[in-house]
């Protein structure tokens, strides 16, 4: 890796980045093109997400804060735990000294965000033993923190194992590179059974204790309580934005997914993250009120479900084709909770979770139910054909939105996906949805150039007659 | 009426100009290093040799790699629907057209109209184009015109594993090496190759019939490798160079929009 | 028998597996080596591990799989479509990694398009990816599960008794298996690496019976032998990836090296893979298949890999360590990268080998790596001798 | 005093030098055909009569390159590794780390201040980063892959490069071209490119100073500058000699060892 590049320290870029961007809140358009100039690398994805008003500020506002924690975390007597996106943070905040990163938004942001994308760190794992092939997600922000660019790490934690290879593999060879403790939770093929349940439980009880013996400090009940209330508040916010989802047409502005999962993932059970969703719920609220899709055009054209994640390999690109060719994004798998109420949900016993917050035990079970059912680790852990998983979540969900085509964008990192995707869209095609494999990497914009991406897409629509 | 198609390729240039539905004439020229040039040369060429002026002809419709760079096309179209709607032109039974080009290989699946039901690229690498049958034939001295039929006079079946169209030179250079017939190493080549665009066939679920278009059909070695491949007899297109398909697709989209 | 046990490794159509099926006998294969294979011997029934041996093109593997996938798999999917697996009255897919455990899914999706290529018996057998806690009582749910559809599906009864016949008898093949090692570990090594792979591969695919027999008298005439020609070879460890690619070990040891053991999921990997003979058959069995360090699926638990690993390189007098895995195969990809960090600490020299699963056609830049790492392990000898 | 020689027959070119005590008495580059051996023959001839002796006046010759194993007259065949090694540890005595840019792999070889091969890691996966990578690029613009070399030096922004694939890469550059992009820009892009893919293999090792570069990659003045700006440390060029000839100079040295040892055919 560039030698220069270790002279920046990527939490920090992040924190400085927010802190700037969250001051444009009131600022005038030209107070605001002078502010971002102080923004450090941005690459045009300030500039989208302020256009997006109340919400946006409160997300740059959160991950400032989020980063900043990170970068004062040694200050504060604080240890920072590495863990996966896929796993609900909330019990990290449940005790007082402990700060989450995660890697894949890290990643995210990192390609979206910085000039010069993620490529040096993605590089930089590999030049340490890290297989090339592996999933980018993780080797994005990975490389930054095991080249000492960004906080040191004290222990990881996570919940892929029986869910993605490539995920937990990142995270174990990550902590045995860093030399520190390692927890994975461990997941079987099934999702519903008694067995499975217990499994979930037993598993997550061990996950406290490896916590509580590596931060010193036991878990603050009510501290817990209130995030889990909080949670459900959020949930319910959640649920009342899906279900708007479902008018034509969508009055849910597309880009608003990512701030939804990002925070989520960082900040589950916080009330800044509530304080987002409200925001946004009183946005889209007025939309549907007045027939307005989320789109800038105005003009709902098309509606399109991407089936596993979006493209961040370049800004906000894709959102901003969408846009402009009046196709409504009508979320990802990444967007979704899965908790009981949730529009969506097929009723079936054990598919969800609930949050039950009578005392430490039943908050603790809640926990494992909900980890069990984040969107990976609930819709892709077993055969993609199996009850309630990729292909079954996938058809309930372009139903409800009554989407007119599917999409595919992952990495090809993801043997998980790209091991039966092919599957899944002759499926997909024979239920009567377009399907269209998109190629290129999400996170790693060297995989495929996004004009050959955009140039297929629009191929697609195209050819299937969508738009 | 007079209408008119013209197909950038990566490699190749082509041109195809219909009256009503008989080809009045056609080119095919290799792709210069600007499209706009290539775009301008088919066309005259095409012209010249129907012995009209551009402005007789009603529409031209534009498809290909370069599409974009088309001066004079009335509309632009793309290869899958140009392609689709030539082969089943030419051979309404076709419900399935594989197009094996300089730069990529498309298969494309449709229902009894014509119409596109499902579609694909080949994956990623570059192995299983034509432009990985010109490296080859380029290593081994052949020209490539011959190497279809040196490849069936093949007696000793060698297999090539190599995905890569680079390495799988050098893997040609040592077969070489160890005294391989150049036949056989070529059918070795061809059904590399072929299998590559076998698997996107069968990805789709292959129906008959299929029909194979673009540069890589005039190479006979690959019609029974590919027909090896996919367990299903494959069959040219009649009296045309399989070549022109998409060009000759984008005429008569031309025709078509013209009429309505 | 040496070329009794090369066909066995190289082929997948065998006579001796033949022969029990014209017996009228039964054959199921697996992908994994977490599957306790005496479950089937109980019944009667011959386990041998599904393989890609010899798919030269992967026009099937490719439909179904995407193209960022390992192609082990793949080309056992190929060889399933291509009905070479036609001889198996079942199949047991396992979680191995994420590669393997969708041959479940695309395996069923190719039988739509080609008929007769899915056994009737197609089993799932859900491996946990930790050896301890709650893993281990699910495992042994795992193993009953099996064990039922097994008797279910082929009408037979595994008692306990003919569970413990079969532990001890495959115990009797681990010990040979450990006796042929120890053939390997002598300096200069009695027996050539391509031989002993050749048998150690072999293993996973003959009867058992037969098996055993012939690797006894394997093991027999080498002790015989007197005269050594292995001697002043550099003694080289092949780790990594699934591999059962005699003709890799035998590039390596063209190269003028012997190959004196490996870590690929084939053979024996901890002297303490003995199934309990006394305990509940069950229990013993989870406890020897599950045992914590075996392959790079068990996240975390890197540290005991490691130690198991250098001890057997330690006692085979390891000079040089060859790390290969399967493109996109992360967890024995990344795994190499640690290993090579590890074993150059303590001063065994390694290196890491990217390849694809299949025949060896294109070995040139291979055999230049392979040469090269001999050629520098000998100059490192040289080198100490010149300063004394 | 022997007269040695080296051979090595390399995917693209085959070079051949002979050595008289410890000077270099003749040196020959050509391109490789199909067949090794004719390729190894025929240079050879070139170097013998430059050297005005009988192939049969060497007493020691070592063969290296792909085609090593194929070659009739050499008494023995050495990986190019081990040759690069002694080659380029004798032109630049104080190298300890070989950046060896080859037609169709690159290697980063670490050696003791014997030229002993320490460690080495060769690029095995994709043929981006390898010669074979530029020479495919040089020839869609049009130029040959020297003018590459020297053009891209001029260059005042490099285009970045998506795909990392050699063929795709093609397509890619077509795209810049007819974007009318400034050439020098696409070739510091793909000289950029290229010293990427190269700079993480170095990195996937300890590199120590100094650093020398050769094959004939090392040649191309666009990837040598990059390298030395990516790794932040400066390559020390071979001058006396084309270092494309460094395989060749090593296994000829080598040759040399083996008559003083005493061992002969
Ligand atoms: N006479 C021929 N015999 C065999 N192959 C040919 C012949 N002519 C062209 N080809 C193949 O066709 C390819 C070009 O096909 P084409 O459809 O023109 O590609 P594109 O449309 O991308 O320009 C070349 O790469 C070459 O492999
Ligand atoms: N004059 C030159 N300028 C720049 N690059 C060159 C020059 N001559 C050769 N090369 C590069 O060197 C490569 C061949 O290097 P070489 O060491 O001869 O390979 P090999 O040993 O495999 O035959 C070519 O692919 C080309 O990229
Ligand atoms: S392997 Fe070869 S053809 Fe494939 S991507 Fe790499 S360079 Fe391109
Ligand atoms: S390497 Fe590990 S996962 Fe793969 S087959 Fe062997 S035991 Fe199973
Ligand atoms: S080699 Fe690796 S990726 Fe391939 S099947 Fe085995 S464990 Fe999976």
């Amino acid at each position: 890796m560039r030698p220069e590049l270790l002279e920046y320290n990527l939490d920090w870029l992040f924190a400085a980045t927010f802190n700037i961007a969250k001051k444009t809140e009131n600022a005038t358009e030209k107070e605001l093109a002078r502010l971002l100039q102080f923004a450090p690398y941005d690459s045009g994805l300030l500039t989208p997400l302020l256009g997006l008003g109340k919400p946006a500020i409160t997300f740059i506002d959160l991950f400032g804060e989020y980063y900043s924690n990170i970068v004062n975390a040694k200050r504060d007597g604080k240890k920072v735990v590495m863990t996966t996106f896929c796993f609900d943070p909330s019990i990290f905040y449940a005790v007082n000294n402990l700060v989450p990163v995660t890697l894949e938004i890290g990643t995210a942001l990192t390609s979206m965000l910085w000039k010069r994308g993620s490529y040096d760190f993605m590089d930089f794992c590999t030049e340490v033993g890290f297989s090339e092939t592996g999933c980018s997600s993780q080797r994005g922000a990975m490389g930054a923190y095991l080249a000492g660019a960004g906080a040191k790490i004290d222990l990881v934690a996570l919940n892929m194992g029986g869910v993605c290879d490539t995920n937990a593999n990142a995270y174990s060879f990550a902590a045995q590179y860093l030399n520190v403790p390692y927890y994975g939770l461990d997941y079987p093929s099934q999702l519903t059974t008694e067995e499975v349940r217990r499994y979930h439980y037993k598993d997550y009880r061990e996950l406290i204790q490896f916590i509580e013996t590596h931060t010193g400090c036991k878990f603050d009940i009510d501290r817990l309580r209130e995030l889990l209330e909080e949670k459900k508040i959020q949930d319910a916010l959640l649920d009342e934005i899906e279900e708007m989802q479902r008018l034509v047409p969508n009055p849910v502005p597309g880009l608003y997914h990512i701030l939804i999962y990002a925070s989520r993932y960082i900040y589950s059970g916080r009330k800044k993250y509530t304080k987002m969703l409200r925001e946004m719920v009183e946005i889209i609220r007025k939309n549907a009120a007045e027939g307005r899709s989320g789109l800038n055009s105005g003009v709902e054209k098309c509606r399109a479900f991407l089936i596993y994640i979006d493209n961040y390999s370049l800004n906000v690109g894709m959102w901003d084709w969408f846009d402009q060719n009046g196709i409504a994004h009508m979320g990802n798998i990444l967007s979704r909770t899965f908790s009981e109420k949730a529009p969506y949900t097929t009723g079936i016993p054990g598919t969800t979770y609930e949050i039950n917050t009578r005392d430490f035990e039943s908050m603790i079970d809640s926990l494992a139910d909900i980890n069990a059912r984040m969107p990976m680790t609930r819709t892709i852990r077993g055969p993609y054909d199996a009850p309630n998983m990729w292909l079954e979540d996938t058809l309930s969900l372009a139903g409800i939105y009554n989407a007119d085509c599917c999409i595919y964008n992952g990495t090809p990192g993801c043997r998980n996906t790209w091991s039966n995707v092919k599957l899944i869209t002759r499926d997909l095609e024979k239920y009567g949805y377009p399907t269209h494999l998109v190629y290129a990497d999400s996170f790693d914009g060297r995989v495929e150039s996004w004009d050959t991406t955009v140039m297929r897409l629009d191929e697609f629509f195209r050819i299937r007659g969508l738009l | 009426m007079i209408t008119a198609g013209c197909d950038i390729g990566s490699r190749t240039a082509k041109a195809v100009i219909l009256e009503d539905d008989d080809i009045l004439t056609y080119a095919v020229i290799p792709a210069r290093l600007d499209p706009r040039k290539s775009a301008e040369d088919v066309m005259k060429i095409a012209t010249e040799q129907a012995g009209i002026s551009m402005d007789s002809i009603r529409q031209i419709v534009g498809t290909g790699y370069g599409q974009k760079e088309i001066q004079y096309a009335g509309r632009l179209e793309s290869e899958i629907v140009c392609h689709a709607k030539g082969a089943w032109w030419n051979q309404p039974s076709a419900r399935m057209v594989i197009d094996i080009g300089g730069q990529d290989s498309k298969v494309i699946k449709m229902d009894e109209t014509g119409k596109v039901i499902r579609y694909s690229y080949n994956d990623k690498c570059a192995a299983g184009t034509g432009r990985f049958l010109e490296i080859m034939a380029d290593a081994l001295g052949v020209p490539l015109e011959e190497m279809g039929e040196k490849a069936s006079a093949s007696n000793e079946r060698i297999s090539i594993s190599s995905q890569c169209v680079i390495f799988a030179e050098t893997e040609v250079v040592s077969l070489v090496n160890e005294g391989k017939e150049i036949h056989d190493i070529l059918n070795a080549l061809h059904r590399a190759m072929a299998n590559r665009v076998a698997s996107q066939a069968r990805s789709l679920v292959v129906e008959e019939d299929v029909i194979l278009t673009g540069g890589v059909a005039k190479n006979s070695g690959i019609f029974d490798a590919l027909s090896e491949g996919i367990r299903i007899r494959i069959k040219p297109l009649e009296h045309i160079d399989p070549q022109i398909n998409g060009a000759l697709g984008a005429a008569l989209i031309a025709k078509e929009i013209d009429r309505s | 028998m040496k070329t009794a046990f090369y066909d066995a490794a190289t082929n997948i159509d065998l006579d001796s597996v033949r022969a029990w099926k014209e017996k009228g006998g039964k054959v199921v294969g697996y992908t994994c080596s977490f599957l306790p294979t005496e479950v089937f011997y109980a019944a009667d029934i011959l386990p041998i591990r599904l393989r890609g041996v010899g798919a030269d093109s992967m026009e099937i593997g490719d439909a179904y799989y995407g193209p960022f996938a390992c192609t082990f798999p793949k080309a056992v999917l190929q060889l399933a479509g291509s009905e070479k697996y036609r001889f198996l009255d079942g199949v047991v897919i396992s979680n191995g990694c994420d590669s393997m455990r969708r041959l479940d899914e695309c395996w069923r999706k190719m039988s739509e398009d080609i008929s007769d290529t899915l056994p009737s018996f197609f089993h799932y057998f859900d491996v946990p990816h930790k050896p301890e806690g709650y893993a281990v009582i699910w495992y042994m749910d795992q193993v009953k599960k099996l064990m039922d559809s097994v008797e279910k599906h082929f009408g037979r009864s595994i008692s306990d008794e003919n569970l413990k016949t079969a532990i001890r008898k495959q115990n009797q093949v681990r010990k040979s298996l450990w006796e042929l090692e120890r053939l390997r570990a002598f300096d200069p090594a009695k027996i050539s690496g391509t031989e002993a792979f050749a048998s150690i591969v072999a293993s996973t695919v003959m009867p058992r019976d037969t098996y055993a027999e012939l690797l006894l008298q394997c093991i027999d005439t080498v002790n015989q032998k007197k005269d050594n020609p292995l001697g002043g070879r550099k003694r080289i460890f092949l780790g990594g990836s699934v591999c059962d690619a005699v003709e890799l070990v035998a590039l390596i040891e063209k190269a003028g090296a012997v190959v004196v053991g490996e870590n690929v999921c084939f053979g024996p990997r901890n002297e303490n893979d003995l199934v309990d003979e006394d305990a509940n058959p069950i229990e013993a069995l989870t406890r020897t298949y599950l045992s914590g360090s075996a392959c790079p699926r068990m996240f975390g638990w890197y540290k005991a890999r490691l130690h198991t690993i250098t001890e057997r390189i330690k006692a085979l007098k390891v000079d040089g360590v060859i790390l290969q895995n399967i493109r996109f195969c992360d967890m024995h990809g990344t795994e190499n990268g640690l290993l090579e960090r590890d074993l150059e600490k303590i001063g065994i020299p390694s290196i890491r080998i990217e390849r694809e699963y299949g025949p060896l056609t294109e070995t040139g830049r291979l055999k230049m790596r392979v040469n090269a790492f001999v050629e520098q392990l000998e100059s490192k000898s040289n080198h100490h001798e010149a300063m004394p | 005093m022997s007269i040695v020689a080296g051979c090595d027959v390399g995917s693209l070119t085959t070079k051949a030098v002979i050595i008289n005590n410890r000077r270099i008495v003749a040196a020959a580059i050509i391109r490789s055909g199909p067949r090794p051996v004719q390729s190894a023959n025929e240079v050879m001839e070139k170097v013998c009569s430059e050297a005005g002796i009988l192939q049969k006046g060497i007493d020691f010759c070592i063969g290296t390159g792909y085609g090593r194993e194929s070659i009739e007259f050499v008494d023995e065949a050495v990986s190019e590794i081990s040759c690069h090694a002694k080659g380029a540890q004798w032109l630049v005595p104080s190298a300890r780390t070989i950046v060896d840019i080859g037609g169709q792999d690159c290697k980063v070889i670490r050696i003791d201040k014997e030229g002993n091969v320490q460690k080495f890691v060769t690029n095995d996966k994709c043929a981006s980063g390898t010669g074979r990578f530029l020479d495919v690029m040089a020839n869609v613009m049009n130029i040959t892959t020297s003018e590459l070399g020297k053009l891209s030096t001029k260059s005042t922004s490099p285009i970045a490069f998506a795909s990392v694939c050699t063929v795709w890469a093609q397509a890619d550059i077509i795209k810049h071209i007819n974007a009318r992009c400034r050439p020098e820009d696409i070739c510091a892009g793909i000289n950029a490119a290229m010293a990427n893919r190269v700079s993480m293999l170095a990195n996937t090792m300890k590199i120590e100073d100094d650093i020398c570069i050769t094959g004939g990659g090392a040649k191309n003045d666009g990837v040598v500058n990059a390298l030395g700006g990516i790794l932040g440390r400066r390559i020390k060029r071979i001058n006396r000699v084309d270092p494309q000839l460094a395989g060749a100079i090593g296994a000829a040295l080598l040759a040399s060892q083996r008559t003083r040892n005493g061992s002969n055919r």
